[in-house]
């Protein structure tokens, strides 16, 4: 089975290169990269575009790259809240295009997938729509939307083999395995690495296709935005 | 007039046995606080969980758990963990039966304004704009009027909308009003002590009233 | 949760009419629907269009349903061997309609997933182009393809729980969990059938939610049409 | 002239390291018996596999894991399941690398019919013309003539195509040949004790030979 391993992070990010379109997992701070993206804080490149759910918070996640200027433009669909995403926007210092959550998702897929356009429901008669083909499908209007793709997907996984292949943990599983295809590299770290034949393919959900490097990542820290519980 | 709670109650009311239901954020969170036990209904969460339990006792707090407003959660028997790709196709392609959601003005044709402001900072639409433009019901939880006493039931939505012609039911602290594409916003119910009067001057949007308006009850 | 099992086969194919839009699971004869296969000849009904990647041989499978004449047409990619198929297709008592695997199964995501019209490379240039809307994205050519929709939805799983949510085993997992939500009612016969609860929910394969109806069935023959050994 | 374990192994040449394939049904499949395991790639199923392993003994023997061929196979370590919509996202989507098919015909241009013969029972394309239109390396096996001598390699295809442009390399009984959207069919190696003039007489369509060409050579 071909091996898809690499050291680590610093090793998995060394080619990003300034002006990169990369995809990022998670879904608010759960399931994302936290590895790689320490390690490209410690790459000297900028300009990247990031296409990402959410753009983190101020000092964790894809906030700590706003916070060092490495990116030119967010897609996303939920920016949230992040003090320093506002002031870089309001300043002109950052781009931002929103895309609604489904429709980013299904970009996504369809990336992979070989998919160049497809037809949605989402943002008929909106903002959304300006600029976009519409069509009538049996009685309904729907807009056409394009595949997105990137550079590099970097995604986070619960449990992975050598081959790539991918299993992940609760609803931290999210845009991870959807954006593997949709990168030219994709890059996945995870949180426990095994030898190829030691997950049930049968159980795998992300196949290892999709993944040409995998690491083992350390010390995550999983922060959590709300957290709530019952008494 | 209902307060926040009041309108999640009524709300509730709405929810049938066997239902797929999505609920956003605010208000819309508190109706599975009021769904009676004996119905049988699944909780989505677009971030990729069928079967939505309640908040986790301390010791069980997992970050790899969460709801779509980002906060921890629990499963119930039965529930299924999905990609974002897979939950929209759930949504997109009609199988989630109900979407409550809130909402900053909607409009007598059923349009619905909730995801941004001129001027102010835009975070930006998440799910919305896919859940109202594919679910077969949806209801708004939202106050009548602004706080400086504006109605947010309009003749055409002033704010940028969200979706067209999708919402079919609004229950706000003064009353439940169905939307009808020939008559507007029609009063259905009445809020304790409200009047059909002044549902009638809080209501910029055309309003139609047929014979006697009950009011609501609560048990 | 919702509960969702029916007694047997008998009673969950019951109400299906004549003229019905089947979609049915398996490709080959793994993974197919064995149980209401049978329960469906013992029904008066006929005109059936059936989805199915393949029309099982002449004494198995879907080729027991043409056998008896209830099929009036047939949706495939690839029809085999079939002596009574081919019969009734040249003597006009069946049409069938070829379709391109590949094109078949994301026709049956798109209509399970409320995608009216997508973009596909598959079949450019060949009669299967005939009469569709092409066109040309970032300088390559693709057909315009529809949604398929089901009446009913017939599939086969492994293990199943009283919720509907569904794991599938080795290959036979096929066409089966991306037709369940194409049908508008859809029908799942499980090998094994637990209580809501008794399955993974990180591990099951299709979502509860595409699932109306679920039993688990019973004297699985699984037939192999190519045995083939090492030695 | 080569047999049809030749035009296999001959074609195992091209496989490169780290490479997912999908061998379709016939000479195809006799490939993976002469890939060198020094090479790890990947042999694709697309019913659902990647990481096709081989023939099971007969008290392995499972039903539910059998090939595109329908062919009773077992997995290797590292082997993933999926349906069959993701199956062709990986083919349409170019993840798959190389294609290795069998072919009535081929054009010139790269054209190639192999799924109908108008006036024969049509069995229908199954997952042929998702493969050809979307891997990046499509390398066809098959006889350079018919049975009753006429070349199969033309300036058009005569029967139905399967899809255009789309073939890069041919490994016949006779030769090894290349497809150029200029040259036609460019002629890169011999079969052991075949002439380029049989190979040129053999060939409807365009060929073009550049110096001297070389015989294959088997180990």
């Amino acid at each position: 089975m071909i091996n898809k391993t690499v050291k680590d992070a610093t090793e998995a990010v060394a080619d990003i290169p300034s002006g990169a379109m990369l995809m990022m997992g998670g879904f608010g701070l759960s399931g994302i990269p936290e590895n790689c993206i320490s390690a490209l804080l410690k790459r000297d490149i900028n300009n990247l575009t990031i296409v990402s759910n959410n753009a983190g918070v101020d000092d964790f996640g894809i906030g700590l790259l706003l916070k060092k200027h490495m990116v030119k433009k967010m897609i996303s669909s939920y920016v949230g809240e992040n003090a320093e995403f506002e002031r870089q926007l309001l300043q002109g210092e950052l781009e931002v295009e929103l895309i609604p959550q489904g429709t980013l998702a299904e970009r996504v897929r369809a990336g992979g997938a070989g998919i160049p356009a497809f037809f949605t429901p989402a943002g008929v008669g909106t903002e959304v729509a300006e600029g976009k083909e519409t069509r009538e499908f049996d009685g309904k209007v729907y807009l056409m939307e394009r595949w997105l793709k990137a550079d590099f997907s970097i995604i986070k996984a619960w449990k992975g083999d050598t081959a790539g292949n991918l299993i992940f943990k609760g609803t931290a599983r999210n845009f991870n395995p959807i954006m593997a295809p949709a990168g030219k590299i994709c890059i996945a770290e995870v949180e426990e690495l095994v030898e190829a034949g030691g997950l049930d393919p049968n159980e795998i959900h992300c196949p290892g296709i999709y993944v040409q490097r995998i690491f083992q990542g350390k010390d995550y820290e999983k922060r959590i935005e709300q957290r709530t519980v019952s008494n | 007039m209902l307060t926040k709670n009041q309108i999640a109650q009524r709300i509730a009311k709405e929810v049938k046995n066997g239902q797929y239901i999505n609920l956003g954020i605010g208000i819309p969170t508190l109706v599975a606080n009021y769904i009676p036990d004996h119905l049988e209904v699944v909780l989505q969460s677009e971030n990729g969980l069928l079967g939505i339990g309640p908040f986790p006792k301390e010791e069980d707090i997992d970050p790899d758990l969460i709801n779509a407003g980002k906060q921890t959660i629990t499963m119930v028997k039965g529930s299924v963990l999905f990609n974002s790709a897979e939950s929209f196709a759930m949504i997109r392609g009609g199988h989630v039966h109900l979407t409550i959601l809130g909402a900053m003005e909607v409009s007598e044709k059923g349009d619905i304004a909730n995801w941004k402001i001129p001027g102010k900072m835009v975070k930006g639409m998440g799910g919305a704009m896919d859940l109202v433009a594919s679910a077969e019901n949806i209801i708004v939880a939202m106050q009548h009027c602004s706080r400086d006493g504006q109605s947010k039931l309009l003749a055409e939505c002033s704010l940028p909308i969200t979706g067209i012609k999708c919402v079919k039911k609004i229950v706000t602290d003064l009353a439940v009003l169905e939307v009808d594409p020939e008559l507007g916003f029609v009063l259905k119910e009445r809020a304790p002590g409200v009047s059909v009067e002044e549902i009638k001057a809080k209501t910029a949007g055309k309003l139609t009233v047929e014979g006697e308006v009950p009011e609501m009850v609560f048990e």
